[in-house]
Parts: C-alpha cells; sequence; structure tokens
C-alpha cells in the first residue's frame, strides 16, 4: 500500500480566488492560441508514404493488375475482408483474378495483404475516405481497387526500403 | 378590468385549493398549492399589496413549496400502491362528519364576521398608491412590533435548531444524504427570512 | 518380416517393398518425387537419399525407394551426409523450376515446395537464366502441362503404362530440354487421365476444369464415396466457401479403388453446381413443393407440412407403389421399406441402363452405386419399363431418393393428372401427375452408407450443407412412417381416413 | 418621428426588448460553442452562414422536425409544460429592467424598460425564483430516475443559493435605499459616486457566484451534470422542448448578467461621460451585459464541476455567511453614516 | 381594484374551509402540511382585507401587512419543520400516512 501525502495547502489556494483568477487568465490566453482546426473535406489529412490507407492494387505499366489471384492476401487478411476468384488469361503471366472484392467495411487497414502479397500488386495507398449510401456499394471490386503504380509509387519505394531494412543479409547461408 | 380579473383569481385559487385537498397524489397537491400561492399573490397586487405579493411568491414559490416539491420527489410518495388511499372507502364516517361539522362552523363563523364589515370597497386612489409602503412597514417593524419581531426571530432559532436535531438524530443509522440536506435547506431557509425582511424595509 | 533398425528403432519392415515404404510406415519422412506406392520405383529423383549401412560396411547413401529392405539394415534419414545429398537435390531440380508458386494451382499440395519450405530453400544460387519451354502445353482434353515446371519425374509416363495400360506418354528430348510428351503430340485418351494431375509431384500437369479454379488451402475437402458408379471409389469432396463443389478427389482404398479413380466420377461436378433453390423444374427444393389446384404451379411449403400431405396421399388411396432411387443408402433404404412395409407392397429401385464405358480397372458402367446394399435389402430392380407400368397401375406412387425424378422424367411425365406421385428428390420436377415433392440433400450433402459392387461399404459425409429448409431424407421417412402407423392406427379403430389430397 | 399613443410605443418596446431577448438567447446558443471552441483551439461552427452566425436557426430548425418523445409512464401534462415554465419566469423578469433612462420615442418620453415598478429588484428575484419549477418538473414528470435526481439536485441547490443571492442584493439595495432597479441605477451615475462594484466588492463576489448557482451554470451545473445524470433534467426530452429548456436557460443568464450590470455596474453609466445620450448609455449597458454573458461561457470552459456535497458546503458554510456578513458590515457603515 | 370587502372575506373564508376539510380529512402528512399552509394563506388574505378596511385615504393601516409577514414567517418556519417530521416519519414507517404514526415512541 503507498499512502500519498497530500499537499498542504498555502492560504492563497485555501482561499480559491487567486487560482481561479489564475484559471482564467490561462483560459482566456487559449482563446487566442493558434487554431489546430482543420476544415476536413476542403483540406483533407495530411497524408505520406508511411499512411496506411485502404489497400488498393497496382496496375502494372502495360495496363494489366500485377495481382495473379495466388490469394495469399485472403488468407493473411485477418478480418476475412478479401475474396478472391481466380481465372486464367492469355498473358504470360497466365492467372489473374476475375474477381477480387475486398469488403472496406471490414478492412482494418492493417496492412497484412500488403506484407503477405508475393507479387507486389496489393498496397496500402494513402485513401482513407469511406462513405457511401449502401453496404454494397463499400464492397469494392476490381475496378475500384485499380490504380496506376505512379499512384502508389511512394508507398512502394517505402516499403521496399522497410524490407530491406529488416531483411536478413543472404550472406549468413 | 380588474374587478374581472379578481374574481376570475379567486375561482382559480379555490379550484386549486379543492386540488390540493382532493388530488391523490401529493406531487400534484402541492403544485395546486402552488397555483393557488400564485393566485393569491396575484390579488394582492390587485389589492395594492405590492411588496406583500413579492414576498409571498418570493417566501412561498421561492422557497417553501420547492422545500415541498423537494421532500415529494425525495421521498417518492408519488407511488400510489404504497399510499392505497382510498377516499371514499377509508374516510370513515365519524371523519367526514367531524369535517362537515367543522366547515358549518366556520362558515356561520364567516357570516357572522362580515355582518360585521362594513359594506363597500377600499379607497381607489390608496389602491393605486399602495398599502404596504415599504418605509411606513420597515419604521412599524423596528419601533412599535420591535418585540413581536424578535419572538419571531426566536422563534426561527428554534425552528433552525429543531429541524438540525431531527436531522441529526438518526445520522448514524439510515440517514441518507439527501434527506440530511433537505433538513438542513429547511432549517435554513426558515432562518434566513427575517433578514430579507428587515433590510428590505430600510 | 524383416527387422531392419530405423532411427535408431527396431521396426518390422516388409521386405517385398522398398526402402522408403518401411520409412514412411514408420513415420520417417523421407521426401520422394519419382516414387509413388502405387508405381513401378525408378529412382530418377534421387531426393529419398537416406543413410544405410549393412554389415560391416561403413555407411553409404542410397535412394530409398529403390533399396530392397535387408535383415539388420541400419537406416538413418536424418544423417548429416543424407541431408546433405538430398539438400544438393533439391537445389538441382529447383535450378529450373519456376517460381512461380503464386500461379501454381499445385501450390498448397506440393510435394516440391512443401520440402522446399522445409529446407528453407528460399532463394537460389545460379545466375543463368531459366530454361524456357513451353507453358501452355494442351495434352488432350483433361490435361494441360506445363513443361518448365516439370522435374522429370516420370511418374506420369509409368501411370499411363501400369495402372490403365494404355501407354501414350513418354520423356522426349536429351539433357535440359528433356520434356513429357505423346506420340506425334496426339492427344491423350481414356477414361483415367485425370490421375495424371494427382500423381505429378509439381505443378506440371493440372486439371483444365480446375486450373485457376481455387486455392487448395481454401478447399475443405470431407471424405466421401464416387457416386457415378457401382465401384463406389473412395473419395474426397472438396468445397470451396461451403458452397462450390471444385473437386472429386481418388483417396487411397486398397480393397476398392487405391489410388485413383475414374474421368467419368471426376468430373461428375456439374449436378452439385447450381444451388438455387425455387419452384421451377430443374431447381433445388427447399421444404417441399405441392401443386395447386389446376392449373397452378407449384407452391412452397414447409417439409414437414409436404410429408403430412404426402401421408394423406397415401393413407387415402389403395393401389400403391413403391419405387426407390439407386441412390439411397442403406440407412435411408430401411426406413424407405419399413414405410412400403406399412403400405402394403413392395419396393423397386431404378435400375437405369448401363452407360457403356465399362472397363477392367474401375469402372463397373452401373451407374447404381448402392445396388448391392438395395438389393441385399429386399428391393427388386426394376427397369424404367418396369417402372412405367408400376406407375400405370397404381393410384398414388412413393418415389423417393435423389435423382429419381430424373431417371424417371419421362415416365412421370407421361402420368395422367388423375394419378397422384408423391416425389422426395433433390431437384423439382414440373409433370400433372408429381402433386407433392418434397426435397432430399444430394449425396455431398448427407451422410450414410453404400455398398458397392464388391460388398465393400462406402461412406458419405456431409460436404456441404443442404438449402434451408430441406431435412434429411430419414427424417422425413421416418415422419411418413409414423403417420401412417398413426393413420393405420385410426382407421383400425374409427373410420377410414379420408384425405381429399 | 411620428407621433404615437402611449399604449403603441409600449408595445413597440416591449416587441424590440422581447425581441432582442430571443436574439441574445439564439446568438448565446452559437457564442457558447464558439468560445468553447476557442478555448479549445478549435474554430467552432462556421458552416452556416458568415462566421456560422446562421447556426441558430439551422438548430432551430432541426429541432423542430426532430421527433418528439415522451416516456412510458411520463406525466405528460407536467412533462409538456415544464419546458414553458422553465423558459418563462426568465422573460417576465426580463419586463423590469432599465436599459436606459428617459428617452424621446414617436413623441412620447418614456422610460427605456417594459414596466417600471417600485419593488422591482425583489421583482425579479420572485419571477426569476419560479424558473425553477420548469426544472423540478421536468425532472420529475420524465419518469426517469436521472431527471429525478437532477430536479432534486436543482431544488436544493435552488433554495441554497438564492438566499446569499438575495442577502447581497440587499447589501446594494440598502446603499440606495430603494428597491427600484432604475433608482439603483441612477444612484450610481452621479459623477462623484462609485460604482456598487467599488463599493461593495463582497457583495458583487458572491452575486456573481449565486448567478452562476441560480441559472445552473457551470461550476454549479448539477441539475444535468452529464457525466454523472446522463442528461439531468431534460435527459428524457426532445425535439423543441429540449431547446425550450435551453431558451429559458440562456435567458435566465441574459436577465442575470443584466441584473449584475443594474446592481454593481451602474447600468448604462459610462465613466467620465456623465452626459452621454441614451444610445451610448443602451450601447454601454448591452457590452456590459455581454461582458457578464461572456463571463458565464468563460469559466463554463475554465472550471470543472464541483461536488455537490462541496456545493451545500459553499452555499451554506462560506456563501451565507459572508452575505451576512456583509450586509451587516453594510449596515453598520451606513449607521456609521461612512456611505 | 373595486371589490367589495365582503367578496374578499369570502375568498379568504373559502380557502380557510377547503384547508380545514384537507387538514382533517386527508392522511397523508405532505398533503396535510399543504392544507395547513392553504389555511394560513387565506389567514392573510383575511389580514389584508382588513387593512384595506381600516385604510383611510393617505394612512394605510400597517397592522394587515406587518401580521402578513409574521404569518408567512410562522408559515415558513412551519413548513420547516413540518417537513423535517415528515422526512423523519419516512424513515421509521418508509410511508407519509400520518394514521401509521400512532404510536408514542418513535
Amino acid at each position: 500500500m503507498v499512502i500519498v501525502k497530500r499537499r498542504e495547502l498555502s492560504l492563497a489556494e485555501k482561499l480559491y480566488l487567486p487560482e481561479i483568477g489564475r484559471a482564467l487568465s490561462l483560459s482566456l490566453r487559449a482563446m487566442f492560441r493558434k487554431r489546430v482546426t482543420r476544415q476536413y473535406p476542403e483540406e483533407p489529412l495530411p497524408t505520406n508514404e508511411v499512411t496506411r490507407g485502404q489497400p488498393r492494387l497496382v496496375v502494372k505499366d502495360d495496363g494489366n493488375i500485377a495481382c495473379v489471384s495466388c490469394g495469399m492476401c485472403e488468407v493473411a487478411c485477418p478480418a476475412y475482408a478479401i475474396t478472391i476468384d481466380g481465372g486464367e488469361t492469355d498473358r504470360a503471366i497466365e492467372r489473374e483474378p476475375v474477381r477480387f472484392d475486398i469488403d472496406m467495411l471490414r478492412c482494418i487497414l492493417c496492412g497484412f495483404c500488403e506484407e503477405a502479397c508475393p507479387k507486389d500488386a496489393i498496397f496500402m495507398s494513402n485513401e482513407l475516405e469511406l462513405a457511401d449510401f449502401s453496404r454494397q456499394a463499400l464492397v469494392y471490386d476490381i475496378e475500384k481497387l485499380k490504380r496506376p503504380r505512379s499512384a502508389l509509387q511512394k508507398r512502394i519505394d517505402y516499403v521496399y526500403r522497410l524490407n530491406d531494412r529488416w531483411r536478413k543479409p543472404s550472406s549468413t547461408r | 378590468m380588474a374587478e374581472t380579473l379578481f374574481y376570475a383569481l379567486a375561482l382559480a385559487a379555490v379550484g386549486f385549493s379543492v386540488g390540493v385537498i382532493s388530488a391523490r397524489s401529493p406531487m400534484i397537491s402541492v403544485l395546486s398549492l402552488l397555483g393557488a400561492f400564485v393566485c393569491l399573490a396575484l390579488v394582492y397586487l390587485l389589492a395594492g399589496f405590492q411588496f406583500l405579493a413579492a414576498a409571498q411568491v418570493l417566501v412561498y414559490a421561492g422557497a417553501i413549496m420547492v422545500l415541498f416539491l423537494f421532500v415529494v420527489m425525495l421521498l417518492n410518495l408519488t407511488d400510489l400502491a404504497k399510499v392505497a388511499e382510498h377516499p371514499t372507502r377509508a374516510l370513515g364516517l365519524p371523519r367526514v362528519a367531524l369535517a362537515g361539522a367543522s366547515a358549518g362552523v366556520l362558515g356561520v363563523l364567516a357570516l357572522l364576521a362580515s355582518a360585521n364589515v362594513p359594506s363597500g370597497s377600499a379607497d381607489p386612489a390608496m389602491v393605486a398608491q399602495g398599502f404596504d409602503g415599504l418605509e411606513p412597514i420597515a419604521v412599524a417593524l423596528f419601533s412599535r412590533y420591535l418585540l413581536p419581531f424578535e419572538a419571531a426571530s426566536l422563534l426561527l432559532l428554534a425552528t433552525m435548531v429543531g429541524v438540525i436535531v431531527l436531522a441529526k438524530r438518526q445520522r448514524g443509522a439510515a440517514a441518507s444524504g439527501p434527506a440530511k440536506e433537505a433538513a438542513a435547506v429547511a432549517a435554513a431557509s426558515a432562518a434566513a427570512e427575517p433578514q430579507l425582511e428587515g433590510a428590505g424595509a430600510r | 518380416m524383416t527387422k531392419i533398425l530405423l532411427n535408431g528403432q527396431t521396426v518390422e519392415a516388409d521386405p517385398k517393398k522398398p526402402l522408403i515404404a518401411a520409412c514412411h510406415e514408420h513415420g520417417a519422412s523421407v521426401p520422394h518425387y519419382c516414387y509413388h506406392p502405387g508405381l513401378k520405383a525408378v529412382g530418377s529423383c534421387r531426393i529419398c537419399q537416406v543413410e544405410v549401412k549393412q554389415g560391416e560396411m561403413p555407411p553409404r547413401i542410397v535412394v530409398a525407394c529403390r533399396t530392397p529392405v535387408a535383415e539388420g539394415m541400419i537406416v538413418n534419414t536424418e544423417a548429416g551426409k543424407a541431408h546433405d545429398a538430398r539438400r544438393e537435390c533439391l537445389e538441382f531440380l529447383l535450378k529450373n523450376h519456376p517460381l512461380d508458386c503464386p500461379i501454381c494451382d499445385k501450390a498448397g499440395e506440393c510435394d516440391l515446395q512443401d520440402y522446399a519450405f522445409a529446407e528453407n530453400q528460399g532463394e537460389g544460387r545460379t545466375v543463368e537464366p531459366r530454361r524456357k519451354l513451353e507453358k501452355r502445353k494442351s495434352l488432350g482434353d483433361v490435361i494441360v502441362l506445363d513443361e518448365e515446371r516439370c522435374i522429370l519425374c516420370s511418374r506420369c509416363v509409368r501411370f499411363m503404362e501400369e495402372v490403365p495400360k494404355t501407354p501414350q506418354l513418354a520423356v522426349v528430348g536429351l539433357g535440359s530440354r528433356s520434356t513429357i510428351a505423346t506420340f506425334m503430340d496426339r492427344p491423350l485418351k481414356g477414361n483415367y487421365q485425370g490421375n495424371l494431375a494427382d500423381v505429378c509431384p509439381v505443378g506440371a500437369l493440372t486439371l483444365k476444369k480446375f486450373r485457376f479454379q481455387a486455392r487448395v488451402w481454401n478447399l475443405r475437402k470431407s471424405l466421401s464415396t464416387c457416386a457415378e458408379c457401382s465401384r463406389g471409389c473412395s473419395i474426397t469432396v472438396e468445397v470451396l466457401r461451403g458452397k462450390d463443389v471444385k473437386r472429386f478427389r481418388p483417396r487411397y482404398n486398397d480393397k476398392v479403388n487405391k489410388w485413383w479413380m475414374c474421368d467419368r466420377g471426376r468430373f461428375a461436378l456439374e449436378r452439385h453446381v447450381d444451388v438455387a433453390t425455387g419452384t421451377t423444374a430443374g431447381a433445388r427444393i427447399a421444404g417441399a413443393l405441392v401443386r395447386g389446384q389446376g392449373a397452378q404451379g407449384l407452391e412452397p411449403v414447409e417439409s414437414e407440412l409436404g410429408v403430412a400431405i404426402a401421408a394423406d396421399m397415401l393413407v387415402a388411396h389403395e393401389a400403391r407403389t413403391v419405387i426407390a432411387s439407386p441412390f439411397l443408402t442403406q440407412e435411408e433404404a430401411e426406413v424407405l421399406l419399413r414405410v412400403a412395409r406399412a403400405l402394403g407392397t413392395t419396393p423397386v429401385f431404378v435400375s437405369p441402363a448401363g452407360d457403356g464405358l465399362a472397363d477392367a480397372l474401375l469402372h463397373t458402367g452401373d451407374p447404381c452405386p448402392n445396388r448391392r446394399g438395395l438389393t441385399e435389402l429386399g428391393f427388386g430392380a426394376a427397369s424404367a419399363a418396369d417402372c412405367a407400368a408400376r406407375l400405370a397401375a397404381s393410384q398414388v406412387a412413393l418415389v423417393v431418393g435423389e435423382r429419381a425424378g430424373e431417371l424417371l422424367a419421362a415416365e412421370l411425365a407421361a402420368l395422367g393428372a388423375s394419378q397422384r406421385v408423391a416425389l422426395f428428390d433433390a431437384r423439382a420436377l414440373d409433370a400433372v401427375a408429381v402433386k407433392l415433392q418434397v426435397g432430399v440433400p444430394t449425396h455431398v450433402e448427407k451422410s450414410g452408407t453404400w455398398i458397392n459392387v464388391d460388398g465393400h461399404a462406402g461412406r458419405l459425409t456431409i460436404a456441404r450443407a443442404a438449402p434451408a429448409g430441406t431435412r434429411a431424407l430419414t427424417h422425413s421417412l421416418q415422419q411418413l412412417d409414423t403417420l401412417l402407423a398413426a393413420a393405420a392406427a385410426g382407421s383400425a379403430t374409427t373410420a377410414p381416413a379420408g384425405g381429399a389430397r | 418621428m411620428p407621433t404615437l399613443p402611449l399604449w403603441a410605443v409600449w408595445v413597440i418596446k416591449a416587441a424590440v426588448i422581447y425581441g432582442a431577448l430571443l436574439g441574445v438567447a439564439a446568438l448565446m446558443s452559437l457564442a457558447e460553442r464558439k468560445v468553447s471552441a476557442w478555448i479549445q483551439y478549435r474554430i467552432g461552427p462556421n458552416r452556416v452562414g458568415p462566421f456560422g452566425l446562421l447556426q441558430p436557426l439551422a438548430d432551430g430548425v432541426k429541432f423542430i422536425f426532430k421527433e418528439e418523445l415522451i416516456p412510458d409512464g411520463a406525466n405528460p401534462f407536467l412533462f409538456r409544460i415544464a419546458p414553458a415554465l422553465a423558459a418563462l419566469p426568465a422573460m417576465l423578469a426580463i419586463a423590469v429592467i432599465p436599459f436606459a433612462g428617459e428617452v424621446e420615442l414617436f413623441g412620447q418620453r418614456t422610460n427605456l424598460s417594459v414596466t417600471d415598478l417600485p419593488i422591482s429588484s425583489l421583482y425579479v428575484l420572485a419571477v426569476g425564483g419560479l424558473g425553477i419549477y420548469g426544472i423540478i418538473l421536468g425532472g420529475w414528470s420524465s419518469n426517469s430516475k436521472y431527471s429525478l435526481l437532477g430536479g432534486l439536485r436543482a431544488a436544493a441547490q435552488m433554495v441554497s443559493y438564492e438566499l446569499s443571492l438575495i442577502l447581497s442584493i440587499l447589501a446594494v439595495v440598502a446603499l440606495s435605499g430603494s428597491l427600484d432597479l432604475r433608482v439603483i441605477a441612477d444612484a450610481q451615475q452621479a459623477p462623484d459616486v462609485l460604482w456598487n462594484v467599488a463599493r461593495q466588492p463582497l457583495a458583487f463576489l458572491l452575486f456573481v457566484v449565486c448567478m452562476f448557482a441560480e441559472t445552473n451554470r457551470h461550476p454549479f451545473d448539477f441539475a444535468e451534470s452529464e457525466p454523472e445524470l446522463v442528461g439531468g433534467f431534460h435527459t428524457e426530452y426532445s425535439s423543441m422542448r429540449f431547446a425550450l429548456f435551453f431558451l429559458g436557460e440562456y435567458c435566465a443568464m441574459t436577465v442575470m448578467s443584466c441584473l449584475a450590470t443594474v446592481l454593481f455596474l451602474g447600468g448604462g453609466a459610462i465613466p467620465f461621460w456623465p452626459e452621454a445620450p441614451w444610445w451610448a448609455a443602451l450601447a454601454c449597458f448591452l457590452a456590459k451585459m455581454s461582458a457578464f454573458l461572456f463571463l458565464y461561457l468563460w469559466v463554463r470552459w475554465t472550471l470543472p464541476r464541483f461536488r455537490f456535497d462541496q456545493l451545500m458546503n459553499l452555499g451554506w458554510k462560506v456563501m451565507l455567511p459572508l452575505a451576512l456578513l456583509n450586509l451587516f458590515a453594510t449596515a453598520a457603515l451606513i449607521a456609521l453614516e461612512v456611505y | 381594484m373595486n371589490v367589495p370587502h365582503q367578496h374578499l372575506l369570502i375568498l379568504a373564508g373559502a380557502l380557510f374551509g377547503l384547508g380545514c376539510l384537507g387538514f382533517l380529512l386527508r392522511r397523508n402528512a405532505i398533503i396535510v402540511l399543504a392544507s395547513v399552509e392553504l389555511m394560513l394563506n387565506a389567514a392573510n388574505l383575511a389580514f389584508i382585507t382588513g387593512s384595506r378596511i381600516h385604510s383611510t385615504a393617505g394612512r394605510p393601516s400597517l397592522e394587515g401587512p406587518i401580521f402578513t409577514l409574521f404569518v408567512i414567517l410562522i408559515a415558513a418556519a412551519e413548513a420547516a419543520i413540518g417537513l423535517a417530521l415528515v422526512i423523519a416519519l419516512y424513515r421509521l414507517k418508509q410511508t407519509a400516512e400520518l394514521d401509521t404514526s400512532s404510536e408514542l415512541r418513535g
């Protein structure tokens, strides 16, 4: 048990009034401090490459998404937000998703999908806004998830940097 | 105009009084009493007693009735099932008979008294000027009525002590906080009244 | 039996089997690609190397699949040298194997992937480019070959030679250009091509129909029995997201099908694709459907009510017949037998004509998976013509079991509106005589037992849920039995029951 | 300016004063949010109209369209009438506030107040004190334990602080020798007379504290006390009835601010400018009143809420003795003719 | 206001009578107290009427208002004591029914 001794109050403190005056002056001064309010819709939140927003699919320079529907993100997703159905294409990389849905209402922006992806196909964008009139509209399909690589480049570079930092030196083998 | 208003207020006061004694819930009863007091205060005002009207509202409506409401809410006496008062059945003949007799005697007395009252009305000029000028009252209170005034102070002191004793007695037992507060409030509000009148009269 | 010392433990090994079988049998994990217990061992992949000490000789590294078991062998599967040898083998196997596991359908059940993962073989040391070969080479209607992924274990070649005994595949080319091919690139033929995808230890041979359909770790596997012929091969039913049946795969059963199954059974998936319930013909029935008065269509009701209506129907008329589907399980058939007895008839089951694909290996050509079980219970086999005659002769008929309506579609459609048929089937049927249909689960949705042609029991387990409102057929039949018994008791004591239905 | 009959001038006066009162109450709802925002480094409502000035209008429209709920088991009549009882007394009390002296309006010389009473200070206290009934009845009739507790607290608090309030005013009254607010205000207009705030600093302090307690404002807002009582007496209220409680609260604050201005700051008196025209005096009056209204908000976002027993202790053991002492001292000083 | 004195007195009498009836007939302590307050107010009204009767022009009769003040004071004292007693009674009996308190010891 810890006995905390209360400090004896001085006479001025016991009278309250000087302290109340001090408090009032404090709050009065606060009125003239710089405002910290951000006018949200007009003045969006600042984002940088560390911002972990909603996951987005990278569109490669040839116009196709990098995703091969391997399902690693689906497995990694702790919120079961991702649903992928695979399909076949004629391109060199013969597999692509015919359905890639992320239920943004379920998504917890944890970034596990980004970590799990072996093809660098999904990255956390800096997009955070999420509002609509129906739940169904917030289940994003491939078309809604597509982002050109340039839009995600900062994040991609950041993730690469991060991976390099944590990667074990391969010379240990 | 003023006369019509008086009769309307008198009617309302009687109506509220009937409400006071006939309401099943104490809450309604107390609220009716409040209504009656406000009506009476307006009657005082009409009759040319401005100070009394203000005092009536200030003391009765502002303090005493709040106290009544406070106690009613505190005890939560609105639980009608607990009250179990059935006026028709539980009153009993003796009670009703006694009450009727008392009212009858009062009625006779009132008739006898009013026979001695000079007919006619007050001087309208006096009404307009007011009967309760502050200065005359103050002078009278501190000269001719000094003894009753002091006696009243004594009475209030006794009241205060009495209420505090009543409230403090069961402190060790089951005295609840609000109840204690209520008693203290009651005592102190009573104690403060003479100050109001004394100083207001200057 | 021969005694050997395996990893410090004395174990008994079958001298007729190679050493690797003994290792597997006693829990020592030895990787293997070319070795398959159902095929001849060739020892081409060299990944199953273990250390063996025999007699006074110093320990040697041998391939376990080509080494016969000998008395007094001292086997060490985890010896450093053996382990190193396997690692080196693995590295060479991976040298040209593409790292496209995210794309490859074998990922998740790939032996090469598993072992590479177990050995932490994540990165290669080669700097040369990998060989480039054909990625999508069609080997017929069933199989597609990815030559780059092939590790030349030759399991597929040996399978075609040894199991269906129709050798069509061969390793062609030399050195790093070796591939698997058919003669003159003719498409593969036969009823057993699907097994190639199973025996392939990597993702080189894949099924066209399953390609990219699902990741295998997302499939929930349930034990079951193939419904396509009276062989009753043991299979697993693999279901994606609790709804789509994606794969039937053979399951090892020494007495029935070993490791194999035929393509006819493997690809009998269409029936399980559409699970939409409704009242139109062909849709799955949720609960029961009652034919309305006159021309009105089918009206859905609760399953319990449907069975009660069936009971009324059966009680109200004298000339009754009971026809079962050959897909009834033993459990269902027993209850149906009681019902039939209560109705005073002998039940028969529909015995459709064979499909003519019978072969010496597995497929019997008889599409009745429980023929033997039903026959043993006392059901007579009735051809479609027999059934038509029985139906025509009866006032009221009870037709029970999955696909019964499909098998008797023509016969039921031929009946007039005055005849009454109560059909217990999974899918709705639009025929005027069918006054009542009660939904039942299909064989992937129920548990039970079939007796195959040789008298072996095949178990069914529930791989996915039946449509909401559908009760197990045993439950419905039990209820029917109870209602009939009650009606019989009632008619014995009071007036005859007069149901209008 | 056209000449109008006396009654028409009176109607115009009343209409303007009541319109202004409601306007001030509406603006207070905005000011409350603005000041709180400023003290918390925020901006506050700024979307509706320039600087958010139309926010009260938007709030009002929203309140009107909200669903009105009456809790199960509530007394419907009292529940409905309670908000009106809370708002009405404050509006009645403003009738006797002398905003400025005699002015010439539409050809009539008239005092700038709705009416004048010889006992107007008592009138303000008496009528203003009735506002508590709305809170008590609202609390009681909601059939909710939170509301009931809110009402109980309001009752006890009001009785406790009304005394100190009256006693602190009495000292001022004793100085001026009249219960008439106009006389009290005029007495401070003279150039050689100090405002009452200087002559009666203790009474001023007590009055300001009681002013907060009487209007149930922070740090004495035990009747609402969101953390403990959800919303206190108005927990169960919605729609315009809820808004009416706040209208009453802001009106009461306005009346109290006017009272403080008249009693202690000399009404519309402007220092060193005794001959100020009536409009300047009125503006000065309004400025002083606004200062008190700002004080309400300022204190709200500065001081934390008391504990209820602390409130009672302060009321009975500090405020009341001090008020009595001040009254006696004032009486003694008057008797000794120091004043 | 130009109302005959009798009418004021009749109002006072009516209120007093009603208060008296309530005092005699009701058993709830709070309502009984309220009735007493009503009677006291009726008395006040009578005092006021007396003052009106006895005032002459320019010289008001002050006994009425002063006694009214005393009555208000007594009413306050009575209410305070009465309510304290009600609370004490409630603590003891869990009711405000006066009939329940028929014992001499608490």
